[in-house]
């Protein structure tokens, strides 16, 4: 399964000496060790994140290395660790907590919505929350119920908190760099059922860095915004996570009945690249947004109706959306049922092509 | 400050356990040990994908279960009571399917099984136990009749806070709840003494009024006793127990689990104490209850057993997908319907 | 402040006898008293639920009537509330609990997503969840943090619960009625700042009653779809809960421009009535969305997107969505600032009339 | 089963209060009570929408808050400590700006003050607390020096799992926080008894191995000497601490409450106890500590400080609406802004 990242705009350093080809996981671990070695404030902490090194092993090592005070286990409390990390943030800290899977956030919910995304607002600004949540998200590896959650919708809708999700290890690394040296809170949902697949990783840290323009707004391409995965003239897939890859394939399935698809992988869910969704879906003029999550008030919704909102008189068919459907993730039998499989999306890709007025 | 609870003595607590019923508890624990071992190999094989098991945990879970009348009482497990769920009879097929990833919760029907679907949230289960046992006061239930729920979780549950609103709602209410913590040691890779401050999770129980038993947990006997004398507590309107059956998790959390990476092989020998169910084996063979060939006929009988579970799981196809759309809910609702109806277009290309 | 009743479709009895003015708190304690009357399997616990009637009121007298095993106060904690729901169920009950205010169901979230929502799935039907939780919601009474909050997009996406919010104080008489007489998990938004206000009641059983259509669908303008607030041929107002009436009065105001409104009380967030909103922008071919809660990924994606599938072909302009602000919501000095007012729903209108492609 | 944890004697907890110290507390706790009822008095006439009164928990509130080292702790108030706030020294506009409906949380600077925003959420800064104590531990605070976090809660709280799962936190970590509670009788409407099982918060305490007080909540010399104990305890690096302080609610639960729903006034009277000023009044008078001009004077400069701050309350404008997009977030993101640029155009008309 090969990606193509695209140069980075503003990337200055490209020689072959900083990439590295690793995994997801292999890409995370090293980001959270130069986190935890940059900043002496920075600490990691959950359920078997210390000695164990997560029970995904994101954090493997990383206690035995930067010591116990910065890398620890928690009691088995999802909303004390999330409401810890309030107080430590206040403390001047930069806590980068983890809760183990997806669906283990709900229990954390009312200190992520109620302190976490408001402690700044309530506080005028004078106590900021560097927290960056990271949450094993998405399904695809036949775990148990509750391990296949995609909560983006919810969290995207939450003011206060950002979101963002990478597809792959160059992704994974800089965006967990970038999120966890903001001075806001960022839920980091990590695809994992792509956690072991490799990819090349440049470790420049040339390629962190952020240019905005004058107006404050994010350069598009550049890793606050989204990312053209695979250029295409006919139709625009959006996706995210673990989806983005699947989009690729469906890509060049299509490319033999000689379909060009863009397949934009959108990183962050909120803020949305909403200018990123209008370039291509200019282009396009048609679209299909593709994710785990239920349909129904998903985060394709918005997606659908951000393009709708920009390219209204350009578009030839209504936004479609390929997604997991209104019913509780299923086990693992199921899965391949739920999860928009490549001919449900080469389904939606059809209904937009196929899309004739009246 | 309160003075300690304790629990109201109750006549029909205090029976030994007939030769037959001891017998019975060691047939139950050999079954159990045997299928639990052969699920973990069931997964090296490829037959399931994962399993959780319970290993060392038998007497806590067959003694536990035994006390179940399962004309009235309801028990809320979590992902590791396969022994529980032995013990009460239930449909073992349909208890593992969950492990063979057909359906999250199980196959088995748990209004007849008196056993709620698995559950895979630490303590997601243990209000439910709460609410039902409440059901029974308001149902009216004569004192002394009362229908019990019993709900288990860990050491590593009990830090959530579901657990703390649960015994503080138990006790106000006087609800008819047994709280069955089984303190194995770990939760995942955290040990207990990093997990559960004070030490105990039965000590928690006296800050809310509820009295507790700490219970040897590898003592199939002791722990029978206990529940039988917390259940006879509760059934006559006395309100909620908490007991904490001291084990330890002999196996790793879950066959994806690898202990070595937070525990010594040394430290699980000397930790785990002794095996609950050759302990179980010595003491009926010193009291003359049992004989080899007793022994030997359990062994036999658990293996037959074990063999029809594998080739019912084995058997186990896959769930017609159309049941993720039909049992969402009661009453389907349009816009559901219409999915189904694309999936089924799209998905089955009819 | 007047509001139209339209006429039900099925109703037979339409004499002046049963119809009574009455306001939303009354109207809904009335419910409550006949279903803890009609069914005596009915239980209604919360904070304060019992002895005070609930902080507005809507237990009134009910502890006292039906007894203390009915409706009862329980200690100060939502997910132990929630919680015992699932239990009660179980046991063969039918609960209507209650929290205290919208903000107050995130620390019930875990129970309310991963149990009640899944409980009748997980246990294959056999453990149905008949909870009808009752939501003080949405904002405009000056109150609290946390007390003007509006989770309709989070409740709407999860899989297994249905979501209702009354406009009208017959609506909620018959709607919790309809409601707390169903198999299935409903959530119940209130809107808090219609309490008081008084409305025609017809109380004859025959209005609640829902004759479904061949296929178990409901027919339109039945108590399980949408409603027609008033009839309009210009644009359609797609709201909910306390923003109905305030698009009723943005359009008698548009009405003195000539411009006609139709208001589409949307009533079910979940599912919801499509055909009610094909048939309404159908005919209007432009719409506007408003509603309380952020923007985005708000239940107003949803909702746009899909009158945009329906309509695509005759859709005039792209939905607009005025909504509240993706901040958390203000104190109350700033709360006419962020909840959208005549003002901006009337820029909105103003923005689908006018809009001109390319 | 556990013995019970007990505070450790730390040498500078020792000295009584001077009599400039315990006027000084009288002072506070007058001009506490003059705020109280007068903020009542202004939601009557309208100057400000709601108030929640704290009357009858003087001495638990000043008390505490006297105790509190302003250089390096740090307390987590909930929306009715209006007498620790001002027992702290803080703006007490900036404080009362939030019953006007002006800011949810305040306005005062929380860093400065050392006082966190209000808290609506009930419990919901339990583990704020506890956060932020475990900060002053890794920071590597010098034992006998660290800064102490201390969290207020009431009586109903105390049922949330986020207390648990704090305490439990704590004491795992030995984190320096005193869980301060202020049981006043009543939740709203629910009293004590139906609230919280076993009958005392503090009760809990001995479960997580915590050392706990339970203290006459109406007696302000009792409760800062428990208060400064537990300071000393915490400060020592011994962990935290759990203070119960008995009181109760004089008045309704805010100026929407109606208590007369659910207790009769005779209850109020007989479960009150004594007014905490006037009994600390009587003590200064017994001792000789103060005489009646003293308190005349006291009482003069509640007065002069209640008209000082209600004319700033009443002088306080609604804040810009550009706020509400401007202290989001530390770094905007383009979207929120484009929202505000709509918001100014639509609303400001500009
Ligand atoms: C709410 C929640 N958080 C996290 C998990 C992940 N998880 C599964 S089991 C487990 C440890 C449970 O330990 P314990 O309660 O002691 O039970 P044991 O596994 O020892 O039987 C964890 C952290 C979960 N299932 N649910
Ligand atoms: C999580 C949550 N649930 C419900 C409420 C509504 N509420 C506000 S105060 C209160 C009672 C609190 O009682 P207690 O903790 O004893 O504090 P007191 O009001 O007596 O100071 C309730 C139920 C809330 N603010 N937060
Ligand atoms: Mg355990
Ligand atoms: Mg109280």
């Amino acid at each position: 399964m090969s990606e193509t990242i695209t140069a980075m705009p503003g990337t200055t350093d490209v020689s072959a000496a900083s990439v590295h080809q690793m995994s997801m996981q292999q890409a995370l671990n090293r980001a959270l060790d130069e986190v935890l070695a940059d900043n002496p404030k920075t600490v990691i902490f959950g359920e078997d994140c210390g000695r164990l090194g997560g029970v995904f092993r994101i954090t493997d090592g990383l206690q035995a290395k930067h010591g116990e005070d910065r890398v620890f286990d928690t009691p088995l409390a999802e909303s004390g660790i999330l409401g810890m990390s309030v107080g430590l943030a206040m403390a001047g800290f930069h806590p980068i907590p983890e809760v183990q899977f997806d669906g283990f956030a709900y229990p954390a919910i009312n200190q992520i919505v109620c302190q976490i995304a408001r402690m700044n607002y309530r506080s005028r600004g004078t106590l900021p929350m560097p927290i960056t949540l990271r949450v094993p998200s998405f399904g695809g590896i036949r775990a148990p119920e509750h391990h296949g959650e995609s909560l983006e919708a919810l969290f995207a809708h939450v003011p206060g908190l950002k979101v963002v999700s990478p597809s792959n290890p160059h992704d994974a690394y800089h965006l967990l760099k970038y999120a966890a040296t903001r001075p806001d809170p960022v839920i980091f949902m990590e695809p994992k059922s792509r956690y072991w697949q490799k990819g090349p990783v440049n470790l420049s840290s040339a390629a962190t860095e952020v240019s905005a323009n004058d107006d404050g707004t994010a350069p598009s391409g550049s890793l606050t915004g989204a990312r053209v995965a695979r250029e295409g003239r006919h139709v625009t897939l959006v996706a995210w996570g673990a989806m983005v890859s699947r989009c690729l394939q469906v890509a060049e399935l299509a490319a033999e009945d000689g379909i060009d698809i863009e397949v934009l992988d959108l990183r962050w869910l909120k803020p949305i690249d909403a200018e990123a969704l209008a370039r291509s879906v200019g282009k396009t003029r048609r679209a299909v947004v593709v994710h785990e999550a239920p349909l129904t008030s998903g985060l394709g919704a918005e997606v659908a109706q951000l393009i709708t909102q920009s390219c209204f008189a350009t578009l030839k068919a209504p936004v479609e959306r390929v997604t997991g459907f209104d019913v509780p993730y299923p086990s693992g039998d199921l899965e391949d049922e739920y999860i928009p499989n490549i001919d449900r999306i080469l389904f939606g890709i059809q209904r937009v092509l196929e899309y004739r007025r009246g | 400050m309160t003075t300690e609870p304790v629990l109201a003595a109750v006549d029909d607590d205090a029976a030994p356990l007939t030769h037959h019923q001891l017998r019975e508890l060691y047939t139950l624990m050999a079954a159990v040990r045997h299928l639990d071992t052969s699920a973990v190999a069931w997964q090296r094989q490829g037959i399931i994908p994962a399993y959780a098991p319970e290993l060392g945990q038998e007497a806590a879970q067959v003694g536990s279960g035994y006390a179940v009348d399962r004309t009235r009482d309801f028990v809320f497990p979590t992902y590791r009571e396969m022994g529980v769920a032995r013990a009460m009879g239930l449909d073992m097929v349909g208890y593992m399917s969950t492990h063979k990833a057909t359906w999250h919760g199980g196959m088995y029907n748990p209004l007849e099984s008196r056993f709620a679907p698995i559950q895979a949230v630490v303590a997601g289960s243990v209000l439910h136990a709460v609410g039902w046992a409440h059901g029974q006061t308001l149902a009216g239930q004569p004192t002394g009749e009362m229908g019990v729920a019993m709900t288990y979780f860990g050491d590593g549950a009990s830090s959530q806070g579901d657990v703390h609103e649960a015994m503080n709602f138990a006790a106000v209410m006087k609800a008819p709840v047994v709280f069955f913590i089984q303190n194995n040691g770990w939760a995942i890779s955290v040990p207990t003494e990093r997990q559960v401050a004070g030490g105990s999770v039965a000590a928690r129980a006296a800050g809310y009024g509820i009295p507790s038993l700490q219970v040897d947990g590898n003592d199939v006997v002791a722990v029978f006793e206990a529940t039988r004398s917390a259940f006879a507590h509760c059934r006559a309107g006395n309100g909620p127990v908490v007991i904490e059956a001291m084990t330890y998790r002999r196996g790793p959390h879950s066959t994806a689990d690898d202990p070595g990476r937070y525990r010594t092989l040394n430290e699980e020998r000397l930790d785990a104490g002794e095996d609950p169910l050759e302990r179980f084996k010595q003491r009926l063979l010193a009291e003359a209850i049992a004989d080899e060939a007793f022994f030997a006929e359990a062994q036999r009988l658990a293996e037959e057993e074990e063999e029809t579970i594998r080739r019912g799981i084995e058997d186990l196809g896959p769930r017609p997908g159309a049941e993720m759309f039909g049992l969402v809910f009661q009453e389907p609702t349009p816009a559901l319907q219409s999915q189904a109806t694309a999936w089924r277009e799209e998905s089955e290309h009819v």
